[in-house]
């Protein structure tokens, strides 16, 4: 049960993110915060599938999307996954410099996806005057869409609290599986996004 | 003694009865006693699953009183540790399988009343209303006849009824609970029900979706009359001219008034589809005011003063001037003669 | 509190080869979501009819997302029985409900 | 309740050890307490609603006031008193049952209270300030929610998003302790009936809750930004909100009967003297009605038009949880016979709770006979269904939980006589005041109707009705006499004062705050009854005396709780007046900032010495 006299062991185990009971406790926990996360997005979906035709004579799907932007936000957000999957890599292999280093570009292409969302969102809004409260297709394409920017600023946020935090102090298995319960939820802010742009702009696109 | 005993029982019997009697509720507003095909069919659900479940209770009710019965811990056996059961793979096995056989049966009647009550085939060769809910009344227009009305509804006995409903606000929920099962009334899609009444006569209906607060009084009544009359009562109300002047002068007077003070902005007289009020053309022939008052003259001076006061929240309130009571009572009185057919809910027997 | 010794070279070098298997297939299973992402475009910009694309852009996304979690999210390592349970469970209602509001209410 | 454990602090001490506790026993004792004070807030209004019934067009309350009492009765009765009641048990019992020291996030667990019980707060304070209570029934389908006036709808958004936030957290926490907290030997298929209810309710909450904070997102952003979700005049789909809500709602009824049926599984066996009959398929049975009720929602909806193929899918659907309940009565049945059966009072709840749900379950299997339903719906035969079901089921378990468990929890027992007389009081109502009302319903007596016409037979019924609802009240007032009465004056007893089978009655009444001294090794499903007839009668530990590690108390989780609720209040009042914008900028600021500290903070907690703990006595 008592961690902190281990908490700064002269080697560290092989997954120091689940070596402690804390750190289990937060693994567990996240993963099926996860699995409610899963029906939470699944309702916002299902609204959109519901009413992404009912744009009471204001624009549609096909007029809005281009899907040129999309790909550079997909590309952006798949890359930061990997680059988070670098950072935990180094974490096993307890570089916390590289860990740092690599945390630090998720969260470059992180911020660099959330301005591509807010010009997206800005550029509809001045362009085709298409907004939040336009119709009901305008309140679902926003709500759903934020919902999902709005984990990308949390997550971002929670990183760079993370980072900053830690920067003196290193990797010990205090801070550890708190890196490995942000990647994991960054993964999945990325698998939202595969869904999002399949679901909101491909088949938006298509039909 | 004897006199007291025999006394119990007489109240006792008489109240029996009377519970039996009650249990039934009002003849024309009850679902248990159904006059219509809906309500037919679905009391043959009901009367199928309350047997089977009458059953089951029993089954369980009979091993609870056994078990109370002959298992209670005994005087001197306080030490007594029966044997540990860990299970029965065969018992388990008969409570699983004999519901699953119970679902079934259940389950198939179901699934064809279902398909049976939506049946919508014969739509296109029936009579079409369309139903319109609004807080709190209700709006019928006959489609391609041009005739409009409102809380009676009137249909012909013996053929199916297609009504093709949709609300202009909230959530309403058609229902005549001795004809047919309800059918929610939406505001963004039309609901499609079919209702066929039995028998002539005058049936209660109900908005059972909370819409507000008068809710509870958005009562309607659906009029079954034989298709002669039905014919009749159709003519009846295509030949209303809204101009034509009554012959009473107090009426006279009302109707002027009517105009003067803008009601014909919200009711129509005559076929007209506009629905922002009830439609009048037979006001004098409503079973009620405003859906449940009684249908005198005092009542709708009372309703025209003072909507609020009768039905909170309606839609009424406030969209005219003030009148004084005498201008009510013109009022009252053009609309109350506003008879234009013989066949009335009277003449099937009224509303009771 | 530094991490000096936490030496690098005290992590056996054994387990530090499989970190680099590992980490070569998250790098294939990156590749492959790309070449996923790609074509899902692809298909879309070709203009190829609704009831062709719409199925096959969602299995390429399905399959990216099983991507996901089975590698870059460690799925299918073990001590992730319950987790998988439970993000299964969620697919399920998730499933459910879209389904629903893709059906049954269409007017 | 809980002060008779602390006797000798001083109130401002006490308050503060309230106010910043961790410790799962004390947040359980909270739950139980604020959750009662929620019932009899909410049985208040029910008995303000059955006056009003009493007699033909009453006009004791206005219409809209009546729409306001059954709204609030509902949401109040669900979400603020039976859901919090059963968290709170399962708190309090859970991890004793597992043979834990703790739950997995102490932290969490406090913020969950916290935010429930602020929702709660939350809520209630809409009649004050809201220009009326919520009136759109508990289910507030839209558009009648969108256009019901004053602030009454919004109070009830943001007080159940509050609630349901904590609720959720609540529901990882129990998963996660019960994943890995479990003491050396207590494998699953070792661990009590309850224990496994909590467990599967807990997935409920997970899966469920989601539905619903979406739900309220949409009616919140409709009522307070503009959207147009539900709006028909812009695309909106009011028919969405009902889907959502019942996606959430029947697993809803599930989380409420599955922890109740876990009591019962606990109190049968114990006073029978027999093991529970058929554990393994009761294990199954309670998966099962979890996996069904996520497949069911739409009978909520049969008469919306969702089109015949719908109604008879999930007519079927419906129908089929009769099969695995149908195993849990008919196990409870076969557990008693052949055994050896003491009636008490927590038993009593228990017996009677078997026949008033199988009627409350029957009359279900009826409603989901769809072409059924079409007259059943929307009326008292429904109101009597799911009282029949709720009050006969989760009232009744929570009362029969509260004499179970009141002497583990508090060290003393509740007197017998009041016991008995509070059940019978209770008992007898609730058949007057519910079985009536099926009748009430086919004969064409809708629900939320805020009068009832003369003339249409239904008087008589609902005078009996609210007579019983009466009686109803006396039980539950003798109910707090008996617990205040105990509280003051019951009788100690040791840590095992029914004889009973599992671990949480191996250890002392009320339990240490690290609840088991020593692991204990477990061999077996009831753990303490095997140590009791093979062994030497109490645990043997499973380690020696170590230090005990225990988390610190903190003051944050309520400090973050005040934040989020100034900001709800701010978001409700900023349609009126951007000023209140502040209080949202304020609220979250104050909340985001303490969950700043918090993380930045490390925390590990303190540890209680094994020599301290040798000097204990057993
Ligand atoms: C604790 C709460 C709880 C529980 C456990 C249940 C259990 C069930 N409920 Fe209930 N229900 C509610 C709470 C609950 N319900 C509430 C609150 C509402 C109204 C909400 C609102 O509109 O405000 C509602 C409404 C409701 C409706 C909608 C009615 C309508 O609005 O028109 C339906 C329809 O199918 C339904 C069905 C069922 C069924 C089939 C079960 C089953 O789980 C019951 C299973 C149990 C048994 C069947 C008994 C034991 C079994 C046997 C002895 C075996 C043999 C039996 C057979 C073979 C039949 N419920
Ligand atoms: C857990 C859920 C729960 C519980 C326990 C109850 C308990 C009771 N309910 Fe229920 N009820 C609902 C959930 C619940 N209800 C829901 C969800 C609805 C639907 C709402 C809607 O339509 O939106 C409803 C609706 C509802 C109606 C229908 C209203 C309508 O449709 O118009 C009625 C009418 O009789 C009713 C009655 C009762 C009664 C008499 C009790 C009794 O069992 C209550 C017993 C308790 C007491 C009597 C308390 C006694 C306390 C005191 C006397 C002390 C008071 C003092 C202080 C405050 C200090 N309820
Ligand atoms: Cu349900």
């Amino acid at each position: 049960m008592s961690q902190d006299h281990s908490l700064n062991p002269e080697t560290m185990p092989h997954d120091p993110s689940k070596a402690t009971t804390e750190g289990k406790h937060k693994f567990l926990g996240l993963w099926f915060f996860l699995g409610g996360e899963t029906v939470l997005f699944a309702c916002f979906f299902g609204t959109f599938i519901a009413l992404r035709n009912s744009t009471a004579g204001g624009p549609t799907s096909q007029e809005l999307f281009g899907l040129e932007l999309v790909f550079l936000m997909t590309v952006l957000l798949l890359t930061s996954s990997l680059t988070s999957v670098y950072a935990i890599y180094h974490m096993k292999n307890n570089d916390f410099k590289k860990m740092q280093l690599w945390f630090g570009i998720t969260a470059l292409l992180g911020i660099g996806f959330l301005a591509c969302e807010l010009y997206e969102f800005a550029h509809y809004i001045t362009e085709y005057g298409f907004t939040f409260r336009s119709s009901a297709f305008g309140s679902a394409f926003y709500t759903l869409v934020g919902f999902h920017g709005g984990h990308v600023i949390f997550g971002l946020s929670w990183l760079i609290a993370l980072m900053v935090r830690n920067a003196k102090r290193g990797l010990n298995l205090y801070n550890a599986p708190k890196y490995n319960t942000f990647s994991l939820y960054w993964h999945f802010i990325d698998v939202v996004w595969v869904f999002i742009f399949t679901v909101v702009y491909l088949m938006g696109a298509v039909s | 003694m004897n006199g007291w005993m025999g006394k119990i029982r007489a109240v006792l019997m008489l109240s029996i009865l009377s519970l039996v009697l009650a249990a039934c509720g009002k003849e024309n507003l009850t679902a248990l006693d159904p006059k219509g095909y809906g309500a037919d069919t679905s009391m043959d659900m009901i009367i199928l699953t309350t047997l089977i479940m009458v059953v089951v209770f029993l089954v369980v009710i009979i091993v609870y009183s056994i078990v109370l019965v002959r298992f209670r811990r005994k005087k001197g056996q306080e030490n007594y540790i029966p044997k540990q059961v860990e299970g029965n793979h065969t018992l388990e096995m008969v409570w699983t399988a004999i519901p699953i056989v119970l679902v079934l049966i259940m389950g198939v009647p179901a699934v064809m009343t279902v398909f049976d009550l939506a049946d919508e085939s014969e739509a296109s060769d029936s009579i079409n209303i369309e139903v319109t809910g609004n807080q709190y009344w209700w709006h019928f227009n006959y489609a391609g006849e041009e005739v409009v009305t409102s809380q009676d509804l009137y249909i012909p006995t013996g053929e199916k009824v297609y009504l093709n409903m949709q609300s202009s606000d909230v959530i309403h929920s058609f229902w005549v609970p001795s004809i047919s099962g309800k059918m929610d009334v939406n505001p963004e899609n039309v609901n499609t029900m079919y209702i066929e009444a039995y028998e002539e006569g005058v049936y209660w209906g109900k908005c059972a979706e909370l819409c507000g607060p008068s809710h509870s009084l958005m009562d309607f009544k659906v009029i079954a009359v034989s298709p002669e009359e039905f014919d009749q009562w159709i003519a009846d109300m295509q030949s209303v001219d809204p101009a034509d002047e009554p012959q009473d002068a107090v009426a006279q007077e009302g109707k002027e008034l009517f105009e003067a003070n803008n009601c014909m902005g919200c009711h129509a007289i005559g076929s007209s589809p506009s629905a922002v009020g009830p439609n009048l053309t037979n006001f004098g022939d409503r079973t009620k005011i405003a859906g449940f008052l009684e249908p005198t003259e005092e009542n709708l001076v009372d309703w025209i003063m003072d909507p609020e006061s009768i039905k909170p929240g309606n839609k009424m309130t406030g969209k005219y001037p003030n009148l004084s009571e005498d201008e009510a009572s013109s009022i009252a009185a053009y609309l109350m003669q506003l008879k234009p057919s013989e066949v009335t809910p009277e003449s099937v027997g009224g509303i009771n | 509190m530094n991490n000096e010794n936490m030496n690098i070279d005290k992590i056996n070098s054994f387990q530090k080869q499989q970190n680099k298997e590992e980490m070569k297939k998250q790098i294939i299973t990156f590749v492959l979501m790309i070449a996923f992402t790609v074509v899902a475009f692809a298909v879309v910009a070709s203009g190829l009819e609704a009831i062709y694309a719409v199925p096959l852009i969602l299995i390429l996304a399905v399959v990216q997302v099983g991507f996901q979690f089975y590698y870059f999210m460690h799925m299918k390592d073990e001590g992730h029985e319950v987790p998988a349970a439970l993000i299964y469970g969620g697919i399920w209602v998730a499933i459910l409900v879209a389904l629903t509001m893709a059906t049954i209410i269409w007017w | 309740m809980s002060i008779a454990t602390t006797q000798k602090k001083g109130f401002g001490a006490v308050l503060w050890d309230y106010l910043t506790t961790v410790d799962h026993k004390k947040i359980g004792n909270m739950y139980i307490a604020a959750g009662a004070f929620f019932f009899l807030i909410g049985g208040l209004e029910a008995l303000i609603i059955r006056i009003q019934l009493i007699k033909p067009e009453n006009d004791f309350i206005s219409a809209g006031l009546y729409n306001e009492m059954i709204t609030m009765h509902g949401t109040t009765m669900i979400f603020f008193a039976a859901t919090p009641i059963l968290i709170g048990f399962m708190n309090a019992i859970m991890p004793l049952q597992i043979g834990a020291r703790d739950v997995a996030f102490p932290f969490l667990n406090s913020l969950g209270f916290w935010l429930f019980f602020f929702g709660g707060v939350l809520l209630n304070l809409s009649w004050i300030f809201g220009g009326g209570a919520p009136d759109a029934g508990w289910t507030s389908y839209a558009p009648l929610s969108l256009q019901s006036p004053g602030h009454g709808v919004d109070f009830y958004v943001m007080g159940l998003q509050l609630s349901g936030a904590g609720t959720l957290m609540g529901g990882i926490n129990f998963i996660v302790t019960i994943v890995t907290m479990r003491a050396p030997g207590m494998t699953y298929m070792r661990m009590p009936l309850f224990t496994w209810t909590t467990f599967v309710t807990s997935i409920l909450i997970l899966f469920a809750f989601p539905a619903l904070t979406v739900g309220l997102f949409l009616l919140m952003f409709d009522r307070m930004f503009g959207s147009a979700f539900f709006d028909v005049a812009l695309g909106g789909n009011a028919i969405i909100w009902q889907h959502l809500f019942w996606i959430f709602g029947h697993p809803e009824v599930y989380i409420l009967i599955l922890p109740a049926f876990g009591i019962f599984s606990e109190i049968i066996p114990a006073f029978s003297k027999k093991r529970l009959f058929g554990y393994t398929s009761m294990v199954f049975a309670t998966f099962l009605i979890a996996f069904l009720g996520f497949m069911v929602w739409a009978h909520h909806m049969f008469t919306v038009g969702l089109g015949p193929v719908a109604n008879a899918i999930f007519a079927v659907a419906t129908m089929a949880i009769a099969v695995p309940t149908g195993i849990k009565i008919f196990n409870w049945l076969a557990t008693m016979w052949g055994g050896s059966i003491t009636i008490n009072s927590a038993m009593l709840w228990a017996l009677a709770f078997i026949p008033s749900f199988t009627i409350g379950g029957m009359t279900g299997v009826m409603l989901g006979a769809a072409s059924a339903d079409y007259q059943y719906h929307d009326t008292y035969f429904v109101v009597a269904h799911f009282h029949y079901v709720i009050v006969g089921g989760v009232v009744f378990g929570i009362f029969a939980a509260t004499h179970y468990w009141y002497p583990k929890m508090f060290g003393r027992i509740l007197h017998e006589g009041l016991g008995k007389l509070s059940f019978w009081l209770f008992f007898i109502g609730f058949h007057l005041t519910f079985f009536i009302q099926h009748f009430l319903g086919l004969m064409g007596m809708p629900r939320r109707y805020w009068v009832f016409l003369e003339n249409q037979g239904l008087d008589t019924g609902n005078l009996i009705s609210t007579i019983g609802a009466f009686l109803m009240g006396l039980g539950t007032i003798v109910v707090l006499i008996n617990v205040v009465y105990t509280a003051v004056k019951g009788k100690k007893v040791s840590g095992d004062p029914w004889d009973a089978r599992t671990l949480e009655w191996a250890i002392p009444s009320p339990p240490p705050e690290y609840n088991f001294k020593q692991l204990p090794l477990v061999r077996g499903l009831d753990p303490l009854w095997i140590e009791k007839t093979e062994g030497k009668g109490k645990m043997t530990p499973a380690e020696p005396v170590v230090d005990i590690h225990m988390p610190n108390g903190s003051i944050y989780p309520f400090i973050m709780t005040i934040g989020f609720f100034i900001a709800s209040i701010g978001f409700i009042f900023q349609v009126d007046n951007n000023v209140w914008l502040l209080a949202v900028y304020f609220g979250m600021a104050l909340a985001l900032g303490t969950m700043v500290v918090r993380s930045l903070k490390d925390d590990h907690g303190y540890h209680i010495h094994k020599e301290d703990l040798e000097r204990e006595a057993d």
